[in-house]
């Protein structure tokens, strides 16, 4: 193993928020969009995820040594698509009523590009347990960014949070936070405040670092 | 792809991905099959659980799973509810079909003559939260009980005053319009099927029997 | 289909009815796929070429015939797959099933298989059409296969495969070819009509001044939104083009 | 029973599927083969594959492809460099040319307060919509400061000096993208015959009244340079242009072009050369004078 890799806990921690898949890497908008209008389906999303992610790397690490470069996606992708269609059947079997409204963005979870690339990046090249830090890093920072979109959608649109209300009752749920348009804009618009306070903290750090 | 690649070559290259095919396939077959089960069971009850709501008097353990022919020649999955004691009081009849913004699925209960309309339930639908998505309430779905099913039903947006008129939602007329269209279609598709006869409708010929439920 | 028409059309034969009442669910599962429930802008697949792919009318226009055509062959090849072996009471299993001397009265059900069997014809699929393209049709090669690798995690392939399969788990209701490649061209063309779209207003965007941290993704996807709420105007139509189907068919 | 048929029947009909797949797609390979020019792949390899489109073509492998045709020139690869071109030309069995380096000139040398009649623009802030605005500056020609070409330089080498783009040499490796970065075409791409090039810092073809109308500094057409040398300029609207092809930097005709043109808009740029910086070694020079920051605060009181 080269020397110049990331260490497990670096691994770990620069998946919840320095290499953020949603906020900074822009991998896996599907599931982001589609099922973060409530808190529960986002969080039993980014469990099943966060399932597959760990089984794939781990899988992947230990067969590491006997890919072949050629076919190395396509077993990737047929590692992928097993745990996946575990983890579809494990919703089905003891969370059906999750399992039924995540429908068909369950098994798009083999499509997701944040998978893929972490076998690619980090599986293929190194040991299992960088790969499982890697793993669990990268899913708490998809966790982390489905719940901040979902966070925003279920209270603005539903006037509850995880199914609990929190906001008084009287609350008109602004009906186009649940619909499609609301998980567009509501990307869009924290993307933007991401991008913002990254801006922001890099001024900073220059300003700071001329008046020294 | 610099140079051709020799026959057969692909194969050998490929033992890995036609080992772990071979691993994986068993594997999910043992899942399927240890979970199999489980799963089964929830499908089932997500509609035998509302039996006793949609044919007053139903017991869910006595239901029987049918298959009839309907009105267009294909196989229609129909549920026949018999009461604890063994007596029959009605049916359950799955319906769906397109609505405002997706589709419909709905259960439909009948009373065991056939004639009348005893319970609606909805199991999926995406119509617009905050209007369209009440017709998964209580309130919506009881203005369905007790109309006839031999006419189909209307949706008016006063207050009804045949029979066969369903006051529509305000502000989801279509979507009212939805389920009163796919209650209609499954009921004109079934007429012939389930008729007047009570206890042995003609018609009703069990293409396949079915498991009961536990 | 025979039957001769009697009465200059009054009384339709009953074949002739039955084709044009499949006809009519034919074009609605088109427009469903296309427009109401579009699948970019509804269902949320193939969100990243609709905002990758999205810089250049023309590329993005590209991208949306290679996912079209590509979408097709698929739901063919899984249609295949899942009406002969992958279904509740699919032939292949249930003829194993009787060689081994087992009970009729409980099936083999493979449909655990689906999810890996689809990505992985996918998968060969992508790559055979991309080496027969390159062999036989080169220039059409230069335009389009830049975009067919990137077409494999395309999520709105492997969902349309899912939608047909879903329609096919009930043995009382198994969709035909026919229906599963309705939706499939149905959805490679919305997929096709919403990224030209979007890339018509984020060619008029560069000329605009975008604030700083909005630009890129952020405002791709405000932009996104905004069509989806167009689109969402699309809801209903099929009532209408019920309607009128139903009145030109009588 | 139903377990090992279930296990069976799945894993058979997965490697079935494998193996089926795994044989159409060797079979394809054959079948659909394309012959490929290994000189392209090797060409390909060669190139450093940024897809940076400074030699003019769509990506690397499109320049690959063009280069083992025969069709175009070996040392195209800027970022490649002189390595690079080698290289390609050991694959094509092709002699090396002597080749120049290119190099991003603006043709335009007024600073901001050097040009006239400008009004605020607070439009976006892009020269591309800055050029769609009639009336940002008086010359339609010149460089209007707000540094499309900067951002386009993945290099570091432009610079907005003074609100004048500004070429830093070292840095420049001469991809071009200023160039097609620029709205007003005024940067194009000079072959460096020597680390200095004489160039025609002015784009305005107007005659010289509207010129000196709109700027302090701008070319007014008097063709002095082109009596100078007429073999190396020759006049076009009235705007100087030199023929690099005839170009010669030991010439000493350039000096004479460089001292004859009136608004000194007739210079060098690039980096001085080891021969100039001898030249001017022995001349006396001023020393520089040292700014003496010197606190306006009385010393003594803090002495106390």
């Amino acid at each position: 193993m080269p020397s110049d890799q990331p260490t497990a806990l670096e691994r770990f921690i620069n998946g919840i928020l320095p290499e953020n898949p949603i906020y900074r890497q822009l991998l896996g908008m599907c599931p982001v969009l589609a099922v973060t209008n409530g808190m529960k389906p986002a969080m039993t999303m980014a469990a099943a995820t966060a399932f597959v992610l760990i089984c794939a790397n781990v899988m992947v690490s230990l067969i590491r040594g006997l890919l072949k470069p050629h076919l190395r996606i396509l077993v990737f992708t047929l590692t992928i698509a097993t745990f996946v269609t575990i983890a579809d059947r494990l919703l089905a079997a003891y969370v059906y009523d999750m399992s039924k409204q995540l429908g068909p963005y369950v098994p798009l979870i083999i499509v997701n590009c944040i998978i893929i690339s972490r076998c690619e990046i980090c599986a293929s090249k190194q040991g299992a347990g960088v790969a499982i830090a890697d793993a669990f890093g990268m899913s708490l920072g998809f966790a982390l960014a489905l719940a901040s979109i979902a966070t925003v959608r279920e209270i603005l649109g539903s006037g509850t949070w995880l199914g609990l209300p929190v906001l008084p009752a009287g609350w008109p749920g602004w009906g186009i936070m649940v619909l499609p348009p609301g998980a567009f804009l509501t990307l869009g618009l924290l993307l933007g405040m991401a991008e913002w306070a990254s801006q922001r903290r890099a001024a900073v750090k220059r300003q700071g670092g001329g008046t020294r | 792809m610099s140079a051709a690649p020799p026959r057969g070559g692909y194969l050998k290259q490929a033992w890995l991905v036609i080992v772990l095919s071979l691993v994986y396939g068993g594997g999910l077959a043992a899942v399927q099959t240890t979970l199999s089960g489980r799963i089964a069971d929830n499908r089932r009850a997500e509609t035998y659980d509302v039996i006793p709501e949609l044919v007053p008097g139903g017991d869910k353990g006595k239901t029987e799973e049918l298959l009839v022919q309907g009105a267009d020649g294909k196989d229609v999955r129909l549920y026949q509810v018999f009461a604890a004691d063994g007596s029959h009081r009605g049916w359950v009849l799955p319906a769906g079909g397109q609505g405002f913004a997706d589709r419909i699925d709905l259960l439909v209960g009948l009373s065991a003559d056939g004639a009348t309309i005893t319970g609606l339930y909805v199991l999926a639908q995406k119509e617009t939260p905050g209007l369209g998505d009440y017709i998964t309430g209580e309130d919506f779905r009881r203005r369905f009980a007790g109309r006839p099913a031999g006419e189909p039903l209307v949706v008016v947006k006063s207050d009804p005053r045949a029979d066969n008129e369903i006051r529509a939602l305000s502000g989801a007329t279509i979507s009212s319009e939805s389920v009163a269209a796919i209650v209609n279609a499954a009921l004109a598709n079934l007429r012939e099927a389930i008729g007047a006869g009570g206890d042995s409708p003609q018609g009703v010929q069990e293409t396949a029997p079915r498991q009961q439920a536990h | 289909m025979g039957e001769p028409e009697a009465g200059g059309g009054e009384a339709p034969g009953r074949g002739h009815a039955l084709a044009m009442d499949t006809l009519a669910t034919l074009i609605l599962i088109f427009v469903g796929a296309a427009l109401i429930n579009n699948f970019v802008l509804h269902y949320f697949v193939g969100i990243c070429p609709f905002l990758g792919v999205s810089r250049r009318v023309d590329t993005a226009f590209g991208m949306g015939c290679a996912v079209t055509f590509v979408i097709s062959i698929a739901a063919l090849l899984n249609w295949t797959f899942t009406y002969f072996v992958l279904r509740p009471g699919a032939p292949l299993p249930a003829w194993v099933w009787a060689a081994a001397g087992g009970d009729p009265a409980t099936q083999v059900d493979l449909s655990v298989l689906s999810y890996i069997i689809y990505i992985f014809v996918i998968a060969s699929s992508v790559q055979l059409v991309e080496m027969y393209v390159r062999k036989f049709f080169p220039p059409l090669y230069r335009s389009f296969g830049v975009y067919l690798p990137l077409i494999t995690t395309n999520c709105a392939i492997l969902f349309a495969c899912l939608e047909i399969m879903k329609h096919m788990q009930d043995p009382t209701k198994v969709w035909g070819l026919h229906e599963a490649l309705a939706l499939a061209v149905g959805g490679g063309i919305g997929f096709t009509l919403a990224i030209s779209l979007m890339a018509g207003i984020r060619e008029e965007l560069d000329l605009c001044e975008v604030p700083r941290p909005l630009k890129g993704a952020g405002i791709a996807l405000i932009v996104a939104g905004i069509m989806a709420m167009a689109f969402m105007g699309f809801t209903g139509v099929d009532k209408g083009v019920h309607a009128a189907l139903s009145a030109l068919l009588r | 029973m139903l377990i090992t048929v279930a296990l069976a029947l799945a894993a058979g009909v997965l490697a079935l599927l494998a193996i089926a797949m795994g044989y159409a797609l060797g079979w394809a390979n054959r079948r659909f083969y394309v012959e490929v020019d290994p000189k392209v792949e090797a060409v390909l390899a060669a190139l450093p594959g940024a897809n940076c489109g400074g030699c003019g073509f769509v990506g690397c492998s499109a320049y690959a492809e063009a280069v083992a045709k025969g069709d175009t020139a070996v040392n195209l690869c800027a970022p490649g460099g002189a390595s690079c071109a080698q290289q390609l030309a050991d694959i094509m069995g092709v002699a090396l040319e002597e080749s120049f380096p290119y190099r991003a000139v603006v043709h335009c040398s007024a600073t901001r307060n050097e040009r006239l009649q400008r009004t605020e623009y607070r439009g976006e802030q892009t020269c591309t919509s800055a050029n769609l605005v009639a009336g940002v500056q008086g010359c339609i020609y010149g460089c209007l400061g707000i540094g499309d070409c900067a951002a386009a330089c993945q290099y570091d080498a432009v610079h907005v000096v003074d609100g004048l783009s500004t070429i830093d040499y070292d840095k420049c490796i001469g991809c071009g993208a200023c160039a097609r970065a620029c709205p007003r075409n005024i940067i194009t791409m000079v072959p460096f015959k020597s680390e200095r090039m004489l160039v025609v810092a002015c784009s305005n073809q107007d005659a010289a009244a509207d010129v000196r109308a709109v700027c302090m500094v701008g070319c007014i057409g008097c063709k002095a340079c082109m009596r100078a040398a007429p073999d190396l300029i020759t006049i076009e609207g009235a705007l100087p242009s030199i023929n690099y092809d005839n170009y010669d930097p030991t010439d000493e005709t350039l000096q004479k072009v460089l001292e004859k043109c009136p608004r000194k808009r007739v210079l060098f740029v690039g980096r001085p050369t080891k021969a100039e910086l001898a030249a001017v070694a022995d001349e006396e020079m001023p020393e520089p004078v040292q700014a003496d920051f010197k606190t306006t605060v009385d010393d003594t009181a803090w002495r106390g």
